[in-house]
């Protein structure tokens, strides 16, 4: 499953490269994050935790920066994890593309994830994971820019995605009519 | 009572008073002192490499015994893979499954590590804790996908993922094109389903230290290959494994496999000394019991200007999952059943079976003949639709007719025999069909319920079904000292009725009532050799041999009575357990006093040329299958808006020879009806594009339930195989196999204000819509 | 194995008119507890997630699942299996000489949840017609009869002329 | 008790939830059983304000003979859920938690306004249905909180009533569903019309706001109702592994026109 999002940060590419590398500083924005350990100077032990309705996840795993391309602007950070209850597995890889826009940065991110396990092979629930992984990847773009921006750390708790789903879809129905 | 017939007679079922208690001994039933239970660690990945593996957390958890993954297992088991259990030349890679998966899995659901423990709880607490380091692999998710250049390999070592090519035919397909007034193309696609028992499999495993000798209980329809595996994975002989079937609640093929739990259990028991039970659950039958029926198949058909066809020419891809278990046979019995029982003058199909990163597919009830049957009863519809024809009058135009029997297909089949209809009146069983449906008046009456806005169709499915495949099955007939005769057979029963159909066939030779019979059956122990359950084999094969050797004990009885009463032994006969002289009130003895004189009772002297005890052994061995026949006709209607299909009507001619038990073959016949309207409008086993499964629960892959299914209409044509002793043939599978093809023809037909062409099945609700929808818009 | 910590609770109920006292790992399902520890092995557990219903019992006379049910739940409650249904003296009911005479059953797994979920129906609703219990069954999965002949056996017991 | 615990769940019938577990999909660490609190279980369906207990189960709601004369449409849309095992375990207080968006429960308290009430640690408190799902699966409850009660207005005496839905079988999760109240004035007019969707959106039922108030005030009639199911039909749906938002879509718009034609049938005072 590919998520792909953009996000702008007030800071030219150059300044905008080291923040993306900082991965204590990024991870937290990924909501339900939480760093356990630091393997190396590019790899991170972790968990992220979160919620689909009923179901409570926990991945634990690791992230590491694979390649840092200074000449395209380019940093491929991949991360795979396991879902404490052996209910699934999941591999990420996330590109970050950084582009000059004004004074700023625009920062693509392709989000490529690889769910496995029970969690998927359920096929009434697809849709729900399918929007749970776009919402997390959403969200955590989000956060970012704004750390990037204000500078204070997200909230660590583990999001409900539910209750955050209710918003937007509200905010579907309500502002977009019918489709 | 004399002349007393248990043969064509709807006997009860001796199956049944156990069963109605509740004192089945199903495999999960049986508990061994000291018993211990396992839980698999299964990959969540289609396809992936495997690295290290962590197991300490898992044997921290409360009643976990031990954890084992492939590296543990003993050495000469290492790199070792399953028997093939048909190999055939047109194999070119013909791959099976380790027992546990060492460095490569190929489907989401495949073992690599067994957590073992004092209850399946705990067990399943521990493969939880299991921690495998995944390097998920590219993946084949659909057959589709297997043959497009710069496909995912499903085997990463594998050049492409080919598992077999054949190509069969006869005549001048090239000429009947060139000759044809018409030429009809189409292409179709059956998917993927299962047998869904309602027991799931499971394995109970005992080594003897003393004996050196082991015991497997395995849910399974053919004991003998899991011995045949069994002895060669271990390198033992076959003395040393005795393989026993408990009571099996269903097996329809996906049971006749040898699956790597058969042998994983066996190895643990060995190593821990103590008796190992797996029962699988229903999302493990999901993942990881073998499948079938998803073909692409491309047909075009040669016909005259009327209506008779010149001949077929098609091309077929299988589907086989990520392993070969059994083999290539079922596309090669698609390929053989195709023409059906019309005259194709000539024929030529190629077929190529590929690798895909999901559950292996293997025969299951039909193998391979309903997506044959639906691609060739769909080509006569669409020929009948291209000419302007009523489709049972194409039909009719084309059935090989009756004094054409015996009938020279011209192809060979599965057991190397020429595919020879032996008996059968084909252009009778269609007619007599149409007539009992009202296929006359059927656009009466579809006229009348169109105007009421209601949408009506009916569908034709004719099929011919090898049977009775050999190449044996053997059965032996003892009478015992207490004047109960017993019936051994390696035949596995699944709920058949084996044991039922053999006391009938067994009583009447000896001339007793079947219930002073018991049958032991899918026990290795009790009959050393034997083939299995399936291919609608056992009444014909196990059938035929019990028979011969009730023969042979009735034979004995009278010999060893004659030398009693010194008579002639043709001056006996045999009546409710005793020998008498025929027709008179005279000398007689019981069976259960000569099993004792024979038994190594001191004194007695055998007479001149009678074997020791009471007992008689007899294989058969068919010459070549025997083929059955039918033709269903479906009646249904379909909520246009919704795309709901209700079945309304539902008859079946059905020609299996000889009945034993009418009863029987009414069930069969009725429950293969149930299964094929599953495959027609129902079962789906959805995968994603990367091979994950999707449909894992009795929610999601929708099995029939009993008011979808309608009450069919069944009626025997009875035309007698001269190719066995009883004139039977087989008749486990032929309510299924032309059902897909009979529904959905009625569907489309319910559909014709609409102008859609149905090629696929299942067809659910959904896809129905959209068809119309399509339809609508290109007008 | 040290020191077992899998919880465990006391329950006591009656089993097929027999008073059943035990200790009962808490997670256990009625059919799990019925099954493993007091060897009531006619019970079946088909799915384990509530559909196919081989694994229904009565539970004070009305059908439930097995599986979706605690055996602590149980507790203080009356429970009948397949194994109750037939008379002390082992005549079956007149439901299971039905499905005898009627061929109702073939590998016979499902067959003991059907059982308890007809047993439980008819009592109920002893006027029902075929629509009406193929409704009721459609709760049961059987992948070997196609359903026609427990449909005409439950029907001869319904019927009053048709009962054995 | 919840409240003490870490991880726990509330189990009511069980229906929904144990098959999650055995699936091992949920792992609480522990359940408190509510089915043992009686007081919990009871139909009040003689007065104008309809009581339920939560506890109360699905086989009594459809049994209750008073309920059913006040509001037949709770019966018929339980005929839906399950079978008759699971509807002889499953209680209502369950399916509103649970919040299967397929659920027909749910979607018959959305159509009937209803108000729940749940009690926690601090004390009781009371929501309107509409502010009860939070998401996908995902009640308007804290931890500690359970639910208590259920209670709406019967629905007017001469109004009419329609349920329906798609599944594949009976007792199947409804690809869509719809429920239908209707009432009309002395005019013969559409006075007021309630529709709820279930199966249709992963946060719960979904009450068609729009088209209740486009149909207020109209002749009931073949044209108004096709324009009722256009406009259901024109709405986002959710999508599966297995369902479109298109046939979701389709099947919600035949599902209303239907059930507003048979409402519409069943009303005293129709055209």
């Amino acid at each position: 499953m590919k998520i792909e999002n953009t996000l702008t940060v007030p800071l030219p590419p150059a300044d905008a490269l080291p923040v993306l590398l900082d991965i204590p500083f990024v991870a937290p924005c990924l909501p339900g994050t939480d760093l356990t350990r630091e393997v190396d100077a590019r790899t991170f032990e972790g968990k992220v935790s979160l919620k689909v309705g009923p179901i409570a996840l926990s991945f634990n795993g690791t992230a590491t920066v694979e390649e840092i391309d200074p000449e395209t602007l380019t940093v491929l950070v991949s991360a795979r994890g396991r879902e404490d209850r052996g209910r699934g597995s999941a591999v990420a890889s996330v590109v970050f593309t950084l582009s000059p826009e004004g004074s700023g940065t625009k920062v693509s991110v392709v989000t490529d994830v690889t769910l496995a396990g029970a969690i998927i092979q359920y096929a009434r629930g697809a849709g729900i994971v399918t929007r749970t992984a776009q919402e997390l990847v959403d969200q955590f773009a989000k956060r970012l820019a704004a750390r990037i921006e204000g500078g204070e750390a997200p909230d660590p708790e583990a999001i409900r995605v539910g209750s955050l789903l209710w918003k937007s879809i509200k905010a579907k129905v309500t502002g977009g009519g019918a489709a | 009572m004399v002349g007393r017939v248990f043969f064509g007679q709807s006997v009860k079922r001796l199956e049944d008073p156990d069963l109605l208690r509740g004192r089945g001994q199903f495999l999960d039933d049986i508990q061994l002192p000291g018993m211990v239970e396992c839980a698999f660690v299964r990959s969540p990945f289609p396809h992936a490499r495997v690295g290290a593996i962590d197991t300490s957390d898992a044997r921290a958890v409360p009643g976990v015994i031990g954890v084992c993954t492939a590296r543990a297992l003993p050495d000469h088991m290492h790199g070792k893979r399953i028997l093939l259990q048909v190999p055939s030349p047109a194999i070119t890679n013909p791959l099976t499954q380790e027992p546990l998966a060492t460095d490569e899995v190929c489907f989401a659901g495949e073992a690599v590590a067994v957590v073992i423990a004092d209850n399946r709880h705990a067990a399943e607490d521990g493969a939880e804790r299991v921690i495998v380091e995944w390097e998920p692999l590219p993946a084949v998710g659909n057959v589709a996908d297997a043959l497009k250049p710069g496909a995912a390999k499903t085997h990463a070592a594998m050049a492409d993922n080919v598992a077999a090519r054949q190509a069969l035919g006869y005549g001048d397909v090239d000429a009947a094109f060139k000759n044809a007034a018409h030429v009809v193309r189409e292409s179709y696609h059956t998917h993927r389903g299962t047998g869904h028992p309602m027991e799931c499999r499971g394995v109970v495993a005992d080594w003897d230290a003393v004996d050196q000798r082991f015991r497997i209980w395995t849910s399974t329809q053919t004991p003998h290959n899991t011995q045949r595996a069994v002895v060669d994975m271990f390198n033992l002989s076959e003395d040393a494994v005795r393989v026993i079937t408990p009571d099996v609640g269903g097996g329809f093929g996906p049971k006749n496999q040898v699956y790597p739990e058969e042998l994983v259990i066996p190895v643990l028991a060995r190593m821990l000394e103590r008796p190992v039970k797996w029962a699988e659950d229903r999302r493990e039958h999901f993942l990881t019991t073998t499948q079938e029926r998803d073909q692409l198949w491309d047909v075009a058909a040669a016909v005259d200007a009327d209506g008779k066809i010149l001949g077929i020419k098609a091309a077929l891809i299988h589907d086989a999952g990520a392993y070969l278990p059994w083999g290539a046979i079922m596309p090669y019995i698609s390929a053989s059943t195709l023409p059906g029982p019309y005259v194709i003058p000539s024929y030529k199909i190629d077929a190529t079976t590929v690798f895909t990163n999901m559950i292996s597919t293997t025969p299951l009830r039909g193998a391979g003949r309903p997506q044959a049957v639906f691609a060739m009863e769909r080509m006569m519809d669409a020929i009948a639709r291209s000419l302007g024809l009523d489709p049972a009058d194409i039909r009719a135009r084309n059935l090989i007719p009756a004094d054409a029997m015996p009938y020279d297909m011209g192809l060979t089949y599965r057991d190397g025999a020429p595919v020879k209809y032996d008996s059968g009146d084909y252009p009778e069983a269609q007619a007599k069909a149409l007539h009992r449906a009202g296929y006359a008046d059927f656009p009466a009456r579809q006229a009348a319920a169109l105007a009421e806005g209601r949408h009506i169709g009916i569908g034709i499915g004719n099929y011919v079904e090898g049977t009775g495949l050999g190449p044996f099955e053997g059965a032996t007939v003892r009478v015992l000292t207490n004047g109960r005769v017993a019936i051994y057979t390696g035949a596995a029963a699944a709920g058949q009725a084996h044991k039922t159909t053999l006391a009938q066939i067994c009583a009447d030779e000896l001339g007793i009532t079947p219930d002073m019979i018991d049958v032991t059956v899918g026990d290795t122990g009790k009959m050393a050799r034997g083939a299995g359950t399936y291919a609608s084999r056992i009444t014909v094969n196990a059938g035929s041999s019990v028979r011969i050797a009730a023969g042979g004990v009735a034979g004995k009885l009278k010999a060893l009575a004659a030398a009693k009463f010194q008579v002639d032994p043709e001056s006996l006969e045999l009546l409710d357990g005793l020998v008498r002289i025929t027709g008179t009130q005279g000398d007689q003895v019981s069976f259960a006093d000569l099993a004792k004189m024979t038994s190594g009772m001191p004194g007695f002297v055998l007479p001149d040329g009678v074997a020791p005890d009471l007992e008689a052994s007899g294989y058969f061995t068919p010459a070549q299958a025997t083929y059955s026949n039918g033709c269903h006709v479906a009646e249904v209607e379909v909520d246009a808006e919704t795309g709901r299909v209700k079945i309304l009507n539902y008859v079946v001619v059905h020609d299996c020879g000889n009945l034993v038990n009418p009863k029987l073959v009414d069930g069969q016949v009725q429950g293969g009806v149930a299964h094929g309207i599953g495959n027609a409008i129902l079962e789906n086993m959805v995968y994603d594009a990367d091979g994950n499964p999707l449909t894992t629960t009795f929610g999601d892959y929708l099995m029939p339930t009993a008011e979808i299914v309608p009450d069919c209409d069944i009626i025997h044509m009875q035309s007698p195989t001269p190719l066995n002793p009883l004139g039977v043939k087989g008749a486990g599978e032929g309510g299924t196999i032309p059902a897909p093809a009979a529904i959905v023809a009625a569907v489309e037909n319910a559909l014709k204000p609409f102008n859609i062409r149905i090629t696929e099945c299942p067809i659910r609700p959904q896809r129905i819509v959209q068809l119309i929808n399509a339809a609508q818009q290109n007008t | 194995m040290t020191g077992d910590t899998r919880p465990r609770t006391r329950v006591s109920l009656t089993v097929n008119g027999r008073a059943v006292e035990a200790m009962v790992e808490d997670r256990f399902s009625l059919g799990d507890f019925l099954r493993r520890d007091l060897a009531l092995t006619g019970t079946h557990l088909g799915c384990e997630h509530g559909v196919c219903g081989a694994c229904t019992v009565l539970v004070d006379g009305e059908a439930v699942r097995g599986c979706l049910m605690l055996a602590v739940q149980a507790d203080g409650r009356h429970v009948t299996t397949i194994e109750g249904l037939a008379d002390a003296d082992g005549n079956l009911s007149p439901l299971q000489q039905a499905f005898m005479d009627h061929h109702g059953l073939q590998c016979g797994f499902c067959t003991p949840g059907i059982l308890m979920t007809l047993t439980a129906y008819i009592n109920e609703s002893p006027d029902a017609d075929e629509e009406a219990l193929r409704d009721a069954l459609s709760g049961n999965i059987c992948r070997c009869t196609g359903y026609d002949t427990i449909v005409q056996a439950a029907l001869s017991v319904l019927k009053p002329k048709g009962g054995v | 008790m919840l409240a003490a615990l870490e991880n726990a769940r509330p189990l009511a019938g069980g229906q929904s939830l144990m098959p999650m577990m055995n699936l091992r999909y949920a792992t609480p660490d522990h359940l408190v059983d509510l089915s043992r609190l009686a007081e919990l279980s009871y139909i009040e369906a003689s007065s104008p304000r309809i009581c339920i207990g939560a506890m109360t189960r699905q086989r009594d709601l459809m049994a209750d003979v008073d309920l059913m004369a006040a509001c037949p449409i709770i019966a018929a849309a339980l005929r839906h859920v399950g079978h008759i095992q699971t509807r002889n375990r499953g209680t209502i207080g369950g399916s509103l938690c649970h919040l299967d968006p397929a659920a027909e429960l749910p979607g018959m308290m959305a159509l009937l306004d209803a108000t729940l009430t749940a009690k926690g640690k601090d004390g009781e408190r009371t929501m309107a249905m509409a502010d009860f799902p939070l998401g996908y699966m995902t009640p308007n409850l804290e931890p500690h909180e359970f639910l208590t009660a259920v209670e709406f207005d019967a629905p007017p005496k001469n109004h009419g009533w329609a349920f329906d839905e798609v599944a594949e079988r009976t007792g199947d999760f409804a690809q869509a569903g719809c429920g239908v109240l209707i009432t009309f004035n002395a005019e013969k007019k559409i006075d007021q019309a309630k529709l709820v969707l279930i199966g249709v959106d992963e946060d719960g039922p979904r009450r068609l706001g729009a088209v209740e108030t486009m149909l207020t005030g109209k002749a009931p009639g073949d044209a108004l109702f096709r324009e009722a199911g256009a406009m259901a039909a024109a709405e986002p749906m959710a999508e599966d592994a297995l369902v479109t938002q298109a046939y979701r879509q389709q099947i919600a718009g035949v599902l209303v026109r239907r059930c507003l034609t048979q409402a519409a049938g069943r009303a005293g005072g129709a055209a």
